[in-house]
């Protein structure tokens, strides 16, 4: 390998679309310096959500970070709106090429 | 009773949905089309209201504003009390049904217009002035004694909702442009007004479809209020309509403001303003029963009340 | 031959996607767009039939499905016989080819409109009716000799599909509705059907050289196919509709409708009830040559073929 | 870490849009209580699909599993589509905070 | 000064974007705006095209696209010793200026249309020539003295881009049809323009809205050259368009194609072009002051250039 | 398990909406024998990208193929995108059924 790989965290976040800018404004809060956005549908605890208008509309949110800002953010998010809204959140390792980008 | 077919188009809807269509409007034309219909509606309320001098409309305004609140006042009672729902629940629901549908007014306007008959054109500001005190009403019933509800950024997600920002832009500029400055673009805003209605029928059927497993879980007390709730608004807002001294068809008009129940502005805000509330309970209310009952039986109802009552009161 | 100028957008578009421009219509726009084709060709169909009493068209509808089942039970022996193709494909090209094509039939109306011809407007009925069978056919003789064809589905796939839905659920209401009930709606379910048409080619030539590189691949045998197959439903077509005592322009949408392959239908049924067959090979010819061929070339001499022999038969 | 993280499996499924509604249908058969949607487009094995019109596009679905479930969606799937269709499976592991939403 | 409504919904979407409201408008509806304003303005030049003997042009095309030449050859050394921009940024904001904007050109025929002035048709012809020739100017300038660019990509970018391709493409159809032939199509490239001119005009509020921040870093000399360009633009076409004896509206228009700049075509071909020039500097001018200003002062103000120096240049 | 499992890469990109096409070509060219796209909108170092145009859309590319094609991607993007556009690539592993699909 010539390009050296360093170990970071992927949150992927999934929630309803109507949660965008407060998601957005926590993350900003928490210090993240970047995230992707995609939208999408689904089925889960809270029902099928089909997209078909904003009020059924998911999105799927990822973000990119060093560990504790990893666990901080599923921290907030999960005091801030599992009790009352349908999101699923998951971690797994991700590979990338420049650390410093997702460390803080 | 005279038969208006942009409600089939709702029903089609209903139907492809209830059978498992694969017939499926992309969510972005959802969009697109209450972009339309907003800004439309806004901006024929503005010309119409560039005929009038504005000032005399500010006391039937407050008349109109302050009697609607009688509305959630009512329903969240009759929901917490009668119906046994929890505080959050019957705050968010009564908040629903204090604010106004703007696809409702937009049928009944085409039900009146179909039927020449003719209404004042400033019931658009009304539509615009009732979208959000129910909304802020059904959020201190939802918090009573709480302390902690942040209002700065609940009063920034209604007033600069997409359903605020387009009606009162589209009135500000039809009021600006005048009927002169507007006849350029009659031909998309006005021509195309009734058949972009029927698509967004269309659409809202496929979608109440997809409401009504939420509602055979709601239970009967929710199914009759939606049904009743409804009635009760309309004869409260055509007697309003009546002591303001509006014509037949702002009666009827104002009638259908009261009795339809919002689906739009109120969803969103109250998801973010109130989150323990189920949203499938006042979506499934709202859209699955009120909306529909209101296209087949309410506005006609509406209409029959205000020729009774007009000019009787 | 008079020029219609709704092919030349078919033509932009296909040039578009030959030179590889970044011109892309979203996938939405072209479901909207469909939408929209579907639901004013059956409320047009539905107008017209309001005229009519229905009653008087089932025989010649039987007539008309049942003479066009002969157009996949030809077309399969020729492309598995002689054209050496697996059964499973043999027969999914055959169902596109008996099943229709909704934007050659606009195509072919709006060509008749600008001559200034007529057709019974009952014919969208036909259009409706045609979709089916040749689907159900063509699962059937990929699937002889099998018992485990599960019907259920395919029919509801077919049934609750987007494209009878539309233009049933539009004949239904046009016919409800009547000439004065559709009124309103005409500014845009007609006004605005040509230069929606005229988009949606533009979309379909953009998809359709995607398909070319499918063509290549495909051989002769199949180009060939795809010319000659429609000449001859074209044909059957065009006598069936003399016999049946249609009026000229009813005569050649009869053939253009027997002449024409399904791409909207037929390909998302065929997906999943024939999934061996290769969906490159059916979309590739009834798209990327019957379309275009029926375009240019077709609709003329079905035309001819409808002056020539009307009358004599 | 302050909130516990258990490791989950993600089952990621890339296929034709057209297969949706019987993808969902075999998901829920199974047992799935929860996945998501996202539109895609792409290109693999079947040609390049573009998502110009349904019949070229692609979905993407994921779903949050206990290993078993990982398994036998895996295998259902590879029965039911792999012959005929362009679909392509993959499947990571996943940290979640609640695992007994993912598991059955 | 006549008032123009449409530039409202610009401020409408510019005030949404401003207060944050959650209005968006689906990405895929600018897409869709976007082809239909390229097309119905293609068309539209292609049927006044057809009126014409198109070898009159070829002179007058030249002068046209020649002198316009001067203004990123003036631009760009203005940015790079005046302003210190680095080579690629003023190369990259130079190109956009050359260019032209569709939106702008539209705003300006849709003003002469509502005073009632007539313009020569072919200016569209003008406007599709001006796109690419400043985009290729602008990438040699950043890349003097550089031997590696690749100059085929580049053109086929643009070139092939949506814009030429549907601008060339409409003229082609519409000169092809001519007016009898595009007749059935008007209802929607002719009649709806206006109207989807005022919702695509909405967009760019909301578009141009979240651009501003993107100004405030970018410095007052910018600023002061996204205004002082445009009018010196302005000037310089009404001069070119007296001496070539264009009409009042056809000097005003050639006026607006020079003062307006890209945001189509150009962004997109820099962006691969010359990779190092920061968009946010030549999008934040064009779409943040440039085109704003040409609605609200711009426009105007070429034509009353061009009511006093025509006919006395 | 039944259904054999192999690890291979899972390379995500993502980067602005303009870059696609040669993007594609890039991969293409590279030897890649399969991708996903989907639309996508973000923030980053360069700044908030809404999507509300086609100049501040992204898209998020994945692609599974084996280590050495997933480090000759990271390299070529690397070389050719990272010092002048809005890009961000990561690297997972994935189990994938049929191993040899994603080799080369
Ligand atoms: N097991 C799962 N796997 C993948 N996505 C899920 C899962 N469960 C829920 N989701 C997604 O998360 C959204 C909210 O989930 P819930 O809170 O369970 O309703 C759903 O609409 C799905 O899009
Ligand atoms: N190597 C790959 N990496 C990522 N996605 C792929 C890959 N191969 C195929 N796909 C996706 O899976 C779909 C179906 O693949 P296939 O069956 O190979 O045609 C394609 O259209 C792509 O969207
Ligand atoms: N930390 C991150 N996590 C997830 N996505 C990111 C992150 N940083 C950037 N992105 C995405 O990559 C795009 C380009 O990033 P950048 O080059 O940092 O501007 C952004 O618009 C985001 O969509
Ligand atoms: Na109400
Ligand atoms: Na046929
Ligand atoms: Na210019």
């Amino acid at each position: 390998m010539n390009l050296p790989l360093t170990l970071r965290k992927l949150v992927t976040v999934i929630c309803e679309a109507d949660l965008e800018a407060h998601l957005v404004a926590d993350l900003t809060q928490l210090g993240v310096r970047g995230y992707t956005i995609t939208d999408a549908r689904g089925s889960g605890a809270h029902g099928p959500r089909d997209a078909a208008w904003r009020a059924s509309a998911n999105i799927r949110v990822e973000l990119l970070c060093d560990e504790a800002m990893a666990q901080q953010v599923a921290e907030t998010l999960h005091e801030r709106y599992y009790a009352h809204y349908g999101m699923v959140m998951f971690i797994t390792d991700a590979a990338v090429l420049r650390p410093q980008k997702f460390s803080r | 009773m005279p038969f208006e077919p942009v409600i089939l188009f709702f029903a089609l809807g209903l139907l492809a949905g209830i059978v498992r269509s694969d017939l499926k409007i992309p969510g972005v034309v959802y969009e697109a089309l209450s972009i339309f219909l907003l800004l439309a509606i806004g901006l024929k309320g503005g010309v119409e209201l560039s005929r009038h001098p504005v000032a005399t409309l500010v006391l039937p305004a407050l008349v109109v504003v302050g009697v609607a609140m009688l509305i959630p006042l009512v329903a969240f009672p009759v929901l917490h009390r009668l119906g046994r729902f929890p505080r959050a629940d019957a705050a968010s629901i009564a908040a629903h049904y204090g604010s106004v549908s703007v696809v409702t007014f937009a049928v009944a306007s085409s039900y009146l217009l179909s039927r020449g008959d003719a209404a004042e054109g400033y019931m658009v500001v009304f539509l615009a002035l009732l979208e959000l005190p129910a909304i802020v009403l059904g959020v201190a019933l939802a918090r009573k004694g709480a302390t902690d509800t942040r209002w700065g950024p609940l009063l920034h997600e209604v007033l600069a909702g997409k359903s605020i920002v387009l009606l009162a832009g589209g009135l500000l500029i039809g009021w600006l442009a005048g009927v002169d400055g507007i006849r350029p673009l009659d031909k998309v805003f006005f021509d195309l007004f009734k058949g972009m209605l029927a698509f967004f029928l269309l659409e809202m059927g496929l979608v109440a479809a997809s409401r009504l497993g939420d509602l055979r879980r709601a239970g009967a007390f929710l199914l009759g209020f939606a049904m009743l709730m409804p009635l009760s608004g309309g004869l409260l807002g055509v007697v309003t309509g009546c002591l303001l001294g509006f014509s037949v068809g702002g009666v009827m008009l104002l009638g259908t403001l009261y009795a339809s129940a919002s689906y739009i502005a109120a969803p969103a805000a109250m998801r973010i303003a109130v989150p323990e509330a189920n949203p499938a309970l006042s979506i499934g209310a709202a859209l699955g029963i009120t909306f529909p009952f209101n296209l087949l039986v309410g506005i006609p109802v509406y209409h029959w009340l205000a020729t009774q009552l007009h000019g009787v009161l």
